[in-house]
């Protein structure tokens, strides 16, 4: 284990090993034989399943990817597992993609089969190639960040459980991303996903006025609110929050942690739907919040789930091939949306910051 | 090891997709700091909150980053992850890795850590979940030595106000509709600016992010400062006998093609199709649906876009164009010295915690075009303001009064 | 009376379109108001600028609008314009006249003013374009009184902060699209708030423009703050053989009307034009082109949008939907009771020189709406807010919790 | 002459007649007979050529409608001329449009031509009907106003002079409007017009401070500003301008007299195109700057019709057929709209105000 075995390194030992600023490794290095030799010269790509795809080379040369989801949190072992699987298929080689799949690469034609039939049998799953459900792009809830206002992983794994099949086999009109952030930061950056959750307080933050004097600068914390909300409490050496000027972003408390937005009760989870990040055909497109609170119920999130399957279940059956999601309600509108789901619109979907403006409908024309 | 009873995490074993809770149990068996971990996640699904807290920096020696620390809320109940911090590891271009340098990445993970990673981190990091503070210099020495022969030599990605770990879409490796080498880019851009990651010295974060064509699959366009987007000058080639395949296996090309082109630049009699390049706006749209068929030609580069970030404090931003067009050659010189001449630009012009793209709408886009030496073209908006609020510089209304005078003198306006 | 050289205005002159010097000079002909307002003019044309000044506020008794106060910089140049106010006279709705009334109008003008008006401003009035102080009343009274047996009586229009001059299209009086009674709303609302009007006591001014259908002949959403929009609710009726006569005349019904059409909801096979009225969203292109073929059917109303204004201070606004659908009948009663209460709140809401559009942006669409009574649908908006930032009241979120609790009685999810 | 004949009425006389809100007089009083009848009846229209169209009502009943440009600012013998034409075809009936041109209402077929022929005899210009330039919106300028930058009357004359035959012939592929605000308060709201002027200055305003002190109120000069250019000056008992910060909008002069924009030399006219006001087809849209600044140049402000003209020839010979110019600009693209145009593109059309945000673009798709 490690270079040095099972043993841990001293401090001495440490900083007479250590070095700065050598850089992460050369990923040359690590390309399978046929990339190195194809590098740049790809011609073409074929899908041959969900979890299958071969890209064939001016050369004439192959590479078949097989693709696998992860949790993105994984244990060493499980690491290791993947090792050994590639080891035998793959010479050794094998990468992650952009949304925590796991990607094993083929040269050899006649091991596409036998690799697929072993990670089968290991319960690995094969899938998220082509028009389906990828892999969830998240970020650390409960599991690790301070400022989580709901947790990522089993929220992600309880929507995947009832998706899987559009990881798996089931095709949409194209691919469809889903993301999750646990807070307001949104590390996941789901702003711009088809459909993702961000959650959110719903409270305002309570400010222990003896810690903030202590620790924190109030000039930062007062410039930390997006709404202007905080402003100086002399008598205390503090800060005040006006209520009607917060919306729960919980800044102040990234800023300083004397802010506690946290309330069991009203944590929560909002829906956003429609954004995408590539040009094709659209413009990136921001997602937009369809459904603006929903409590948090660990360990299955089953209202998050449900809406999330119905909202996949209609553009399923209602977009044209090709649209991505906001494509399709951006053709139809939004008012339309809202009838087909039957989702309620409420006061919080219309915008109040900044850019409302261009938000409003600014026209007799729209759908009934 | 103390056993944690886990009902609700429990739950979540069950079911088809890969189960984290199954990966942190994995990791439980052999690992205190994992067990601990456990037993917190689990009272936070039982009482639905988070206890990790806040917490004083950490790090390695002569680093500013590449850590986070983290800290229990609860270090009686949970004493394993009274310090629990993450250690962002730099990937290697395009998550391409061997089973040697993994299995060598696992075991320090394992000696030092928790036994569990995410693979990977938002921003592109292999990241060791949960370490102590003591544990921080022998990960870095175990990571970065080069004393004995081993195929592992990693570094610490980004955190703070620094640059952040660079990344890349696997690109020229294992892509056909890459525009310029995003992976050797991305490798030595991040080996350019090693110092700018290693040592917070922004007024806040920046990331780059490097996709080979617009199809953007790392996603820049939303999660980096500055978003490296492939991109061509010549016609799209076609290959008409393929196009038929592509129409015998089903696509209508009417409907799927020739109608969602955003540009109205196909057409398709049945027998011919034909692209008016002129007025292709290079989507990818049909390149990508007719991906027997057709092919970019002509000279390569990308589009540099600028200004993406997160929602807090002014709203979310997405990058937006300011270099149409530039060649993404080694050594990369031109984009090296345009990230210093952003950079600087934006040290002067910012306060902490703002974001480059923030810092261009409270300057205004012309400052920033001024510094980096870069001349207005409409490539860069979609439409112009529309409010008659215009600031003029002494120069431009001079500019204004020379051609008026040349239109005088000879009687022509100059549009 | 003095006699001006009018090089510059002379080469206005010139030329096919109706010269607005010629106009000036008619009246400086006889006028010597206008005879100073030419050699003025002329003086700003030499010189590059304008010599008008701001002034106190004039007006006449009891009304605290109607009359623009205004002051030549150059009373020794040209004392006849010295003042030289405008009286805004309110304008009979869809600017229908008769001779009679019109000369008698233009006699008043020319008695006490400078012979010379705007047909018509902006707004609406008819404008006297130049008179004194000690005019005003005389003018009032002639334009007001009835002792006489007499065609004309008309008020003055709106100015300051005030209510100001409705206006609305011709609509059902000459076009066939009227979806509720234009002239009557706007003659009716004038009347209802005569007292807004002529009292500004508004924080700043307030417009209605009443257009009977999407065409919106009289620019309402880009120049009202309460902008009422002709629509319906029933299918478009379509008589095939006058889609045929529109072919015949050359009429491509494919590139034309098919491919134009906005959500896409109507088909042409060459035989029948068929339209989906569910998809469609009214928007009158295909109706105002096949115009002997289609029209609206069903029940009649308007969209009410509310907040437009010019740039300054935070940039132009144009009007939004607040009420999707109202029905529009006399006496208008819930249209007039819809402006009180727009009216309190905006007053409740806002500081001096705040338009109603404005402050709906600062107070959040909320509280406009649920002062004035009107559940949120979305028809409202375009689209969703985008940003994470959303505020809630408790009854929101006690809503929530209701709905929730419900679901795990019947164990079914509510939308 | 009035009812009183030529006499003015003295202050004791107006004081005894005055009535107060009595609002606006009946319009069915002055609508014709047909009109009456078919009041909301009618059943289609018909354009018979740029200055003439008839309306059939469901009875069969007509009414023909000539119209006339004005150049809005009117002598009083112009419009007792018009009532004369009025009385001898229209039984004394006529009107105004919602952009200053006269129409003449007849009811009778047989008067159709003979009005014509004396409207062109006596030198009115009949047209602006269908697809074509119809009269401009403007505002009073030089004229009237005391905040004008340019002037409104000369700069329209000027313009339709040059595009006349767009009003009486030439067909366009849609209704083209134009219009002409002569300060940023934009009385002429050309924000959502064709192609439209908008007379600026351009150099920071001088404050004579005594005055301000005396006449003005600090506080509402402070808060005039829309980029909080202006700030208190105590030492003056006034307020200084940061010069950086003034777009010279003329706000504050506005609201105080004490601010002086004004500069011969260097007020100017911006062209913005691509505005509309109706929801046919797309929304209601802005107009854009395309030129921010032309010198003034009466009495003809050659540079600004000559780019005027060029766009709408460009228009013409580029749009397709119903296309207002702000949609063909947007199938095209800014960026073609330039190259077409050779109109150079200046710092000054990309946005720095609150919306700037979104009018950057946010893709690599564009053209070259
Ligand atoms: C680990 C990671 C989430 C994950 O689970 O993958 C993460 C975790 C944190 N992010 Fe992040 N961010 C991570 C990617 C992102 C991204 C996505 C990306 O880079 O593609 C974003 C949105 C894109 C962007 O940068 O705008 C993101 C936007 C933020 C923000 C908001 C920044 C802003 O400009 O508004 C904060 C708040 C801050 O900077 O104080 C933040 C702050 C944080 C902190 C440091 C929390 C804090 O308040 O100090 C989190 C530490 C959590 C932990 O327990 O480790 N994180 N963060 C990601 C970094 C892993 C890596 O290095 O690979
Ligand atoms: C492996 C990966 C790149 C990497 O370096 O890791 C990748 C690989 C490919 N992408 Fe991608 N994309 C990858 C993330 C993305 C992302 C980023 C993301 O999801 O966060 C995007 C932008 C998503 C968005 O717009 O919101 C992305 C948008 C596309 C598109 C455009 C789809 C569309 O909207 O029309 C294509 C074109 C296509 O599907 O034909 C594409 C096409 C492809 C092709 C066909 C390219 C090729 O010829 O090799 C690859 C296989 C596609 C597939 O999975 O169906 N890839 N692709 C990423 C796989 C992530 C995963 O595990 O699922
Ligand atoms: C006469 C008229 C222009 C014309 O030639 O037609 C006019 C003239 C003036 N307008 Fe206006 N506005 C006129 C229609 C408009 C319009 C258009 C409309 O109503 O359809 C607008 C834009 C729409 C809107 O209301 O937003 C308009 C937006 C302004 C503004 C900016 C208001 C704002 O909210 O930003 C000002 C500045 C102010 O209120 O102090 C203004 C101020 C003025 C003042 C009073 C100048 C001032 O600073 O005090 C002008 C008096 C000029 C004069 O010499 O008579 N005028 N003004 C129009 C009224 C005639 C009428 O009653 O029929
Ligand atoms: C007389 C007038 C109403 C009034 O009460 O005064 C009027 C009358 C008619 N309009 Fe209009 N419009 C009148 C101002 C407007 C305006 C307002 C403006 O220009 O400031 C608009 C909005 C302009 C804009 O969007 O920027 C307007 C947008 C339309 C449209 C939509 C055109 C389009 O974009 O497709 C139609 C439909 C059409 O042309 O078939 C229309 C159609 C019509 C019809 C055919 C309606 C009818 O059946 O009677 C009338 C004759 C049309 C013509 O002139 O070609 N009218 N029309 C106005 C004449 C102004 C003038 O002297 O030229
Ligand atoms: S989204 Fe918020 S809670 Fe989640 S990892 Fe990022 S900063 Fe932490
Ligand atoms: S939670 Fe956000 S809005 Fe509320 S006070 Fe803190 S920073 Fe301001
Ligand atoms: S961004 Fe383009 S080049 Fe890169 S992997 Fe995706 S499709 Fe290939
Ligand atoms: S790349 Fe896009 S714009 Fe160009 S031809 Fe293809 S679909 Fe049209
Ligand atoms: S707005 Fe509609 S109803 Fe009114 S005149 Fe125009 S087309 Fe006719
Ligand atoms: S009114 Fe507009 S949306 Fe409706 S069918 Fe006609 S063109 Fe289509
Ligand atoms: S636009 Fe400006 S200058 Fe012209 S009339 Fe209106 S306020 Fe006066
Ligand atoms: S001109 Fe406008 S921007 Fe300049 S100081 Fe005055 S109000 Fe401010």
């Amino acid at each position: 284990m490690g270079f040095y075995g099972d043993r841990k390194l001293t401090a001495e030992e440490a900083k007479k090993l250590r070095e700065t600023d050598i850089g992460p490794p050369y990923f040359r290095d690590f390309l399978p034989p046929v990339i190195k030799k194809n590098y740049g010269q790809w011609k073409e790509h074929d899908i041959l399943s969900a979890g299958l795809m071969v890209h064939t080379a001016e050369s004439g040369d192959k590479i078949w990817t097989i693709r696998v989801a992860t949790p993105r949190l994984i244990a060493t072992d499980t690491v290791r597992e993947a090792c050994d699987i590639a080891d035998k298929y793959c010479d050794g080689h094998l990468r992650w993609t952009s949304r925590n799949n796991i990607e094993f690469l083929v040269s050899d034609e006649k091991k596409v089969e036998p690799i697929q039939k072993e990670l089968k049998e290991r319960g690995f799953l094969m899938g998220g190639i082509g028009y389906r459900i990828s892999n969830v792009v998240h970020t650390q809830g409960w599991v690790h960040c301070h400022g989580a206002a709901t947790d990522a992983s089993g929220l992600v794994k309880s929507m995947m459980d009832e998706l899987a099949e559009y990881f798996t086999t089931k095709e949409l009109p194209n691919k469809l991303r889903l993301a999750v952030a646990c807070c307001p930061n949104m590390c996941g950056a789901v702003h711009c996903s088809d459909i993702a959750v961000v959650a959110i307080h719903t409270t305002v933050p309570i400010i222990d006025h003896d810690k903030l004097g202590k620790i924190c600068e109030i000039p930062t914390s007062i410039a930390s609110c997006p709404t202007k909300a905080i402003s100086p409490y002399p008598e205390k050496k503090s800060v005040k929050i006006k209520d009607e000027k917060c919306m729960y972003c919980g800044n102040c408390f990234t800023v300083c942690p004397a802010f506690d937005p946290f309330d069991t009760e009203r944590d929560g989870c909002a829906i956003v739907i429609g954004g995408k990040v590539n040009c094709l055909r659209t413009n990136t497109k921001f997602a937009r919040l369809v459904v603006p609170f929903i409590s948090n119920r660990p360990p299955r999130w089953p209202k998050v789930v449900a809406i999330i399957k119905h909202i996949i279940e209609l553009y399923a059956k209602h977009a044209r091939k090709h649209e991505r999601v906001g494509e399709w309600v951006d053709r139809i509108g939004w008012e339309r949306f809202f009838k087909l789901s039957g989702i309620t619109f409420t006061y919080q979907c219309i915008d109040d910051f900044t850019f409302m403006r261009d938000t409003f409908r600014n026209a007799s024309t729209f759908k009934w | 090891m103390k056993k944690y009873e886990t009902p609700l995490l429990d739950e979540l074993e069950k079911g088809p997709f890969p189960s984290f809770v199954k990966e942190i149990k994995k990791a439980a068996a052999k690992n205190i700091m994992a067990n601990d971990e456990l037993g917190q996640v689990e009272y936070s699904y039982k009482t639905n909150r988070v206890y990790w807290k806040h917490g004083g920096i950490v790090g390695v020696l002569g680093y500013g980053g590449g850590i986070i620390g983290r800290y229990s809320m609860l270090p009686e109940m949970f004493p394993e992850v009274k310090f629990f911090h993450t250690v962002r590891v730099n990937q290697p271009s395009g998550w391409f890795y061997t089973t040697e340098v993994l299995r060598e990445l696992m075991d320090i993970c394992d000696k030092y850590g928790s036994g569990i990673c995410n693979f990977h981190g938002s921003t592109g990091d292999i990241i060791f979940l949960g370490t102590t503070t003591e544990n921080l210099e022998p990960i870095f020495a175990e990571l970065t030595s080069h004393e004995k022969p081993r195929h592992l030599r990693f570094d610490l990605g980004g955190s703070g106000s620094a640059l952040r770990t660079p990344s890349a879409c696997n690109g020229p490796a294992r892509c056909e509709w890459a525009n310029y080498d995003t992976l050797e880019a991305c490798h030595q851009i991040t080996h350019e600016f090693q110092d700018e990651i290693h040592r917070p010295a922004f007024n806040y974060k920046f990331k780059f992010k490097f996709a080979g064509c617009a199809c953007d699959c790392v996603a820049s366009i939303a999660r980096a400062d500055c978003s490296v987007i492939g991109t061509w000058k010549g016609p799209i080639l076609i290959d008409q006998d393929a196009v038929k395949w592509h129409e015998k296996k089903g696509m209508d090309i009417d409907r799927e093609i020739v109608r969602m082109c955003p540009t109205e630049c196909i057409s398709y009699d049945g027998k011919e199709l034909k692209i008016d390049n002129d007025e292709c706006n290079r989507c990818m749209h049909c390149i990508t649906r007719l991906h027997k068929a057709l092919k970019p030609s002509g000279e390569r580069g990308a589009t540099i876009c600028i200004g993406n970030k997160a929602p807090i404090v002014i709203g979310t931003i997405i990058s937006h164009v300011i270099i149409p067009f530039m060649k993404l050659e080694p050594p990369f010189t031109e984009f090296k010295e345009l990230a210093r001449k952003m950079w600087d630009w934006w040290d002067e012009h910012s306060k902490p915690r703002e974001r480059i793209g923030e810092v261009i709408e409270f300057q205004g886009m012309r400052s920033f075009l001024e510094a980096i030496g870069v001349e207005p073209i409409p490539q860069m908006i979609k439409e112009p303001r529309r409010d008659p609020f215009i600031f003029f510089k002494d120069e431009d209304i001079a500019r204004v009064k020379e051609v008026e005078e040349e239109e005088k003198r000879t009687g022509k306006i100059i549009f």
